[in-house]
């Protein structure tokens, strides 16, 4: 039996300790009419070599050659070390730190990330991690609501040019709050928020404002300007950002005269595997006065019974476990393992190597846009990007990307899924991966494609 | 020592990024970062012995027994690991299109259609990124479902007192209020509270089978046909799921709606508090409203149903389709059991529990139900040491550490005082258990000898107790260059 | 610059604390004329992800479906567990373990090594492994040298029927210490050693006799018989076993009347990956009273200072760091790491899991020589095999085997390299990872070739 | 405890091997094994809690500063490991096709070339399986060089007596005498002693430069044109080969062949005592010689030289082409370094030396060396203190490891009393070798004020201070199931 170390005697000797007859008399609290035979549509057990050659086979049927996707996902060189020491026995498979002395090597390491996450962001209180960025926006949004005070009317400005997928889990999480998400365009010539969009609510009663950095498609948003006008009307600003970025573009807390209130984002660029879609993480940062506010895990630093400091799970009167129905959040688990990963990977890479990822994959997205344009497309949008672009193809995207795939190449993702009227735009991604030979296959791929 | 106070100026672990600046296009000053970007500046061989040797302060399952209750701390088998980081699927793009996606969806296919088996429900869907995702997931489609039917007065979900913390506040987030209902003397729901409860006001009932006091419900089938009656649904915690595999199902015992910890039942690694994976099945009724995407078969072709083909869904709650590489480990791991082991699960780890509430209650612990079977996990009680040698559960607890083990969960549930609520898993020995009640037999006899000893607990470990309340006043969460000193 | 932390006001510092105007300056006793200015023939530094990229362009390139070649080197499943374990930096990182008491890790686990192949082959003491299995053959040769003290002649009986290289590798090494290896023919129809070729040495001072046990074809030779024959005439006999093969076969220290004097050879099959003919491992058991004339070093259990058991490196006087020219060899290392994983290996496998891979792969290759049969081929050699069997093909398996690998299928190994007159048999091999399909395909992918 | 004192009659990994006991042919009963597979019988839980526990008692360079004289004992980037590990490259067969084989044979081909151009050799085999085989390499080839040359009367290997154990064992393997000359005060070769040594009778000199005690022997252009002039050639021992490397070139210095441990300077893992790799590369006129199989290129195509190709070979050292796995990783390593990296590795880890040489001087200990600059390496002796307080080297040694320091090199080389040997590596930063130098310092006064400490230690590893002399006397070497006893 996998996994079960009993042997026949094992057996024989507990259920005498135990004074049953047999296993299945252990069962017999469980009214018999309930019981089930069997699980005739599990398929036999398989040994490690024959599951082992089933996922192989499966995994090679889904590898590619070139990957130019991006849209909330991005693929970026890991450190062999990352994982190798992410997956030692000692973080893997321990459990949430909550027995603090046996779990400082969990715990500092948390009291890093959140360390590295702040300073990211500038905004000083970082959660120990959420489920992905998208659940972390929904969090935010809920946690706005909780700590705008002057704020009645639960009316959250969130724009177009926010990731599609963001807004969908948001909506879906915050459904029953009583909570109204108002949509903003986007300006169709430059891709970054319209500010003529904003002139509606100006002095209205607005609990928060939206604030992507880079957007969607890519673009710089006017974040000082839209923090300032947030902050005017008395509404929160919560940043979503690529933590990649960051090393380049203006952190979320200093945006502006006052900075962001919160900022969130998804942390798989920072050492997550594409995977599929995950695990990845959501982070999350706030001011200083809303940290009671925040939801999920928290690591603290204090000192035990000697004086000697060390690390502990803290606040947490604001969790479930504790605070049941009245909790900031019905959150439990933080995305440990990934944020194992993600510490050691900004470990690995320091400022300065942050810098050349993000600077390296901003150039070679400019260097494929210009090939692109030398070739006869159009950019879709005209405002400044990081490492994502929208072109236009002048056909449908979709089977232009199919075609692409028969080609080895990835081409990117087809904005027609989620914005009328751009049927014929792709959003493609050339992160620090992507040599300049690789930029070429991939002109070549499209126009082959077209 | 903290990492960052091993940085140094202009230190780099330089194989680690391109090895040249690129020319990266100028933005315009109002977009520029103009502070430093406050990573360490630390070489990969600084990294890599930091990283290691903070691992080793940690307690594991690889290094150490964890009997937590309602945890489920049973070994990680590697291949699951490795197996799920394959190349063709660590770098697969969530976005990649259906045609070089067939390996991947294959497998959460297959995934969806084993959970449905081991469960008895009758659609299921794999994107809830966590338990709380999951429960969340279940409420808000009970919701659904009432809303569906116009059925708009139905504002309450009942949840008994034991009921993890999550459970309440899920049917909070769900926009539900909450209605507590208390255990019976034998750990059962108590039938009459919750007749009383029960009403044209109640959406549902959130209930976990076995119970969170580590009985089975004996009287669940009443149950289930009280709530139907009365026009609500009834919610399923799988948290202890273990126990039953392959012997009850939620849906035979008529519940509408089940998440799964798959990092428990399934066995995918807790990773020092995540990631987990909290699918969610549903019965007949409930099909239309589960959370995007699910894998459907069409020939035999994998695709995935969306929005448009399921338009009473609740919507998505990930930005792509959950924890897909914690889903492939569960597969995996499902896959190793198969049909004969599944039901083991259940068989083994009830008799471990049982072997142990045994032992546990011979060398002198009170439980706090005697008069029942164990499930997978028991709970024990120190409530006549904190009153005769003014000992605590929380002592017993630092103190194992002390004998290599890790503690049992603390003072949950609320409603037992001072308990220990223990679950060994199947994957434990007879060997390890004995080892187990050997160290509590010694601490109960420091308890009634010395025990000063306990409440100064533990000794062996990088840490003695900590200051929480200290932690929570003097808020240190992120490390200040300032400080200069040492952690 | 890589793997290098200094900072310039590090380096700075230390120059001033040696009193050294430059790094320069620390190579001025370096004869100027001497130094290079350069080395321009190394490419150019690449980042890790540089490297990967190629290297994984380079794996794959390589990589082949099927794999039914043996011939020293054998393809088994390996646990996921066992390179993750080994390659924990504890143990992979780790130097040789002189200082005991900061090598307790790596000390039992070679103890327990030593007592696993000690039990497979029935011989008491083990050393803590050698190079690999043809090397372990020249040392065992050295070593029945100096353990035979009644046999003055140095002469070897060496059959035809092992494995060439390691005749090739046991010739290389004992070349200048004046012993003469005598090759034995084989029995043309049963592929075992040949009874007659034997005749002429009896009576006559030989030194030892190799005894392959299965022999390079795959045969089962007459242990027992050869044992007996030896030792009637006072030569040694050197076992040289697959230890997979132990698990059914019997132990060589149960050979004939007395046991085998010393086994030898490769450890691959446990746990090693094929990974292009090495890192393997060579084992090397004896007799409890040669164990002072064992190459390589030895793990002994002992006490400590406090009387708690512990694991120490034994016997060092034989080794060349304290012997220097008198030494049993000259080797210095063993295979260290490999060792660790073949350890964890054989205790995840134990003794049912063992003969199971075994057993499989025994009933794999039956399977496979019976469709070949079947198919028209015939079998080169009568005598019983373990799992691997010699086929003739009725032309020149080179060439057979050319287009075998166009079709995906890695078909054997051409007996022709070795062995003149034996153009037209091909060695084939199928392990327990060979399903019944992948038989089917051999058999299809031969047919389409010849 | 041992593996096999958790083994319980009938316990399995499951899922470890095939899942059904296959129908094999029976074979005649005396081939059969009669006794048990003494094989222990645990779960894979058992498996990967005690292989991870015991990995826990090892020091390592992953968790600890290890300067080990004369091993290099530097920094393991795992990426070495991880793409060494490639599918494609573990599972490739030994015997596969050239045609299959490319991928494979263009890292050895390159790895070949690199090797030339780092040590100034003429052609390189990567076949050697350790640096003893290296040598064993080296010397066979001298020897078959002066026989391919009627030259038999040269029976005498010259080998300073500051050289590796290795140097005079591989000489008898090789089946010459060995001529031991002394080491001058100053640390290079007596140059009387050597010219006295040398004769007809010289087959070669074995030489490491910079040699074991710590310094770059100057008159290496002399010693050549003596040796040479002799008819001798020239040996190099590879081991410190990470002090020059990018400064100097042994084919440069006038060496005719050399065995580089490529586990030490370029970064193999040691793996608790290998596996390591020992390439050899020749001068022109001994390039008929390298053992078998080399790799050539042919156009584009990379092929295998063999026995048909080098006749005049010593042969084969190793069943295939030597450690495949490891020359991999030395390739990666190597990529990774680069033309830049390649000199910055003797810079660095030279500087690292003089430096903690300089401080360890600072703080009271003797040089033996004094006039000397450090290479990679420099050994400090504590003579002195033997005398005056009855402290040994050893003393010193074991009392490191309290401070969670390896302990240097100790006893080698042999010429040098109560010698510590201490190489620090290039990837060490000069905060680890200041608290080494801080540890250092305590224990020098702890030498003075509580020499009976020092005697003692360790006092904080698994284990104290082992009786070898009973190891060795009552030898135990594998466990019997009999005794019973805990380990």
């Amino acid at each position: 039996m996998a996994f079960v170390p009993h042997t026949a005697s094992d057996v024989s000797q507990m259920l005498a300790t135990i004074g049953a007859g047999s296993i299945d008399a252990l069962f017999d609290e469980i009214p018999a009419n309930l019981r089930v035979g069997g699980l005739p549509g599990i398929p036999p057990a398989l040994s490690e070599m024959q599951i082992s050659r089933l996922m192989e086979r499966r995994a090679g049927q889904d590898a590619i050659e070139l990957n130019f996707i991006g849209a909330g996902a991005y693929e970026h060189h890991i450190p062999a070390a990352v994982w190798q020491i992410a997956t030692r026995g000692e973080f893997y498979s321990a459990y949430t730190p909550y027995q603090a002395e046996a779990s400082q090597g969990t715990l500092q390491l948390i009291y890093e990330y959140q360390t590295m996450i702040s300073g990211l962001t500038g905004l000083p209180i970082s959660n120990a991690s959420l489920y992905d960025g998208a659940s972390a926006l929904a969090e935010a949004v809920l946690m706005a609501v909780r700590a705008n005070r002057r704020s009645k009317s639960r009316r959250i400005l969130l724009p177009r040019s926010v990731n599609p997928r963001y807004r969908s889990v948001t909506r879906a999480i915050v459904a029953s709050q009583g909570i109204e998400l108002i949509e903003l365009d986007f300006d169709a010539a430059t891709g970054r928020m319209d500010p003529a969009a904003l002139k509606a609510y100006e002095g209205q009663d607005i609990t928060a404002v939206v604030v992507p950095q880079p957007n969607f498609f890519g673009v710089l948003e006017e974040a000082d300007a839209l923090t300032d006008w947030a902050h005017a009307q008395g509404a929160q600003v919560i940043a979503v950002v690529n933590p990649v970025s960051l090393a380049l573009l203006k952190p979320p807390g200093e945006w502006g005269e006052a900075g962001a209130d919160m900022v969130v984002g998804d942390g798989q660029p920072l050492g997550a595997p594409l995977s599929s879609g995950g695990p990845y993480f959501g982070f999350m940062c706030c001011r200083k006065e809303h940290a009671r506010q925040m939801p999920g895990r928290i690591v603290g630093r204090t000192i035990d019974a000697d004086g000697k400091p060390g690390f502990v799970l803290t606040l947490q009167a604001r969790e479930q476990h504790i605070r049941r129905s009245k909790a900031t959040s019905n959150i439990c688990t933080n995305q440990g393992l990934v944020v194992t990963a993600a510490t050691i990977h900004m470990a690995l890479l320091g400022p300065e190597g942050l810098e050349r990822v993000a600077a390296s994959s901003m150039a070679n997205t400019q260097q494929l846009a210009e090939r692109l344009t030398a070739a006869g497309f159009e950019l879709a949008f005209s405002g400044e990007r990081f490492h994502e672009v929208a072109i236009r193809l002048g056909q449908d995207a979709r089977g232009v990307l199919a075609r692409m795939a028969d080609h080895g190449v990835l081409g990117g993702y087809a904005l027609g899924e989620d914005y009328a009227g751009m049927d014929d735009v792709v959003l493609v991604c050339a992160t620090e991966t992507k040599t300049s030979e690789d930029l070429d296959t991939y002109v070549n791929a499209l126009q082959a494609s077209v | 020592m903290l990492i960052f106070e091993r940085s140094r100026p202009g230190r780099r672990a330089t194989s680690q990024a391109p090895l040249s600046r690129a020319e990266a296009p100028e933005l315009p000053e109002r977009f520029q970062r103009r502070s430093a970007v406050p990573l360490p500046e630390v070489s990969e061989l600084d990294v890599v012995r930091h990283y290691t040797r903070l691992s080793r302060k940690n307690f594991s399952i690889d290094t150490h027994f964890y009997p937590l209750g309602s945890c489920t701390m049973k070994y990680n088998p590697r291949a699951c690991n490795s197996l799920a980081m394959l190349p063709g699927f660590a770098r697969r793009h969530p976005h990649a299109p259906e045609s070089h996606s067939q390996g991947f969806m294959a497998c959460m296919y297959e995934l969806q259609e084993m959970l449905m088996e081991v469960t008895g429900m009758k659609r299921v869907s794999l994107t809830p990124m966590a338990g709380a995702q999951g429960e969340f997931a279940g409420v808000a489609m009970i919701r659904a479902y009432h809303q569906s039917r116009g059925d708009t007065g139905r504002t309450e979900i009942i949840v008994p007192d034991a009921a993890h913390g999550t459970n309440p506040a899920t049917a909070t987030m769900c926009g539900f209020n909450v209605r507590e209902i208390p255990t019976d003397e034998t750990g059962d729901v108590n039938m009459d509270a919750l007749r009383e409860a029960v009403g044209p006001q109640t959406a549902g009932i959130m209930l976990t089978n076995p119970s969170t006091v580590g009985v089975f419900e004996r009287r669940i089938a009443e149950i289930a046909a009280l709530i139907h009656e009365a026009g609500g649904l009834l919610y399923y915690d799988g948290a202890n799921l273990n126990a039953i595999l392959g012997k009850v199902r939620p849906g035979d015992m008529g519940f509408d709606v089940i998440h799964m910890n798959l990092h428990k039942t399934f066995s995918t690694p807790h990773g020092g508090g995540g990631p987990g994976a909290g699918a969610v099945g549903v019965s007949e009724r409930l099909k239309p409203f589960v959370p995007l995407p699910i894998i459907d078969k069409n020939g035999e072709n994998y695709c995935w149903l969306t929005e448009k083909d399921l338009p009473q869904s609740i919507g998505r709650l990930s930005g792509f389709a959950g924890n897909a590489g914690v889903l492939l480990r569960a597969y995996v791991y499902m896959r190793l059991l198969g049909r004969e082991g599944m039901p083991r699960v259940a068989e083994f780890s009830t008799l471990n529990a049982n072997y142990l509430m045994a032992r546990l209650r011979e060398v002198g612990f009170d439980l706090a139900f005697p008069q029942r079977r164990a499930t997978h996990e028991f709970i024990i009680t120190l409530k006549r040491q904190a009153k005769e040698d003014g000992v605590t559960a929380m002592d017993v607890a630092k103190r194992l550490l002390d004998f290599g083990f890790h503690a049992p969960t603390t003072y949950f549930p609320l409603l037992v005082p001072e308990c220990l609520l223990i679950e060994p898993t199947e994957t434990e020995s007879k060997e390890t258990l004995d080892a187990f009640v050997e160290a509590m037999a010694t601490i109960l006899e420091e308890s009634r000898n010395d025990p000063e000893k306990l409440r100064g607990a533990p000794y062996t470990l990088p840490n003695r107790r900590f200051d929480e309340v200290r932690a929570a006043k003097e808020l240190d969460v992120a490390w200040a260059a300032q400080e200069g000193e040492n952690a």
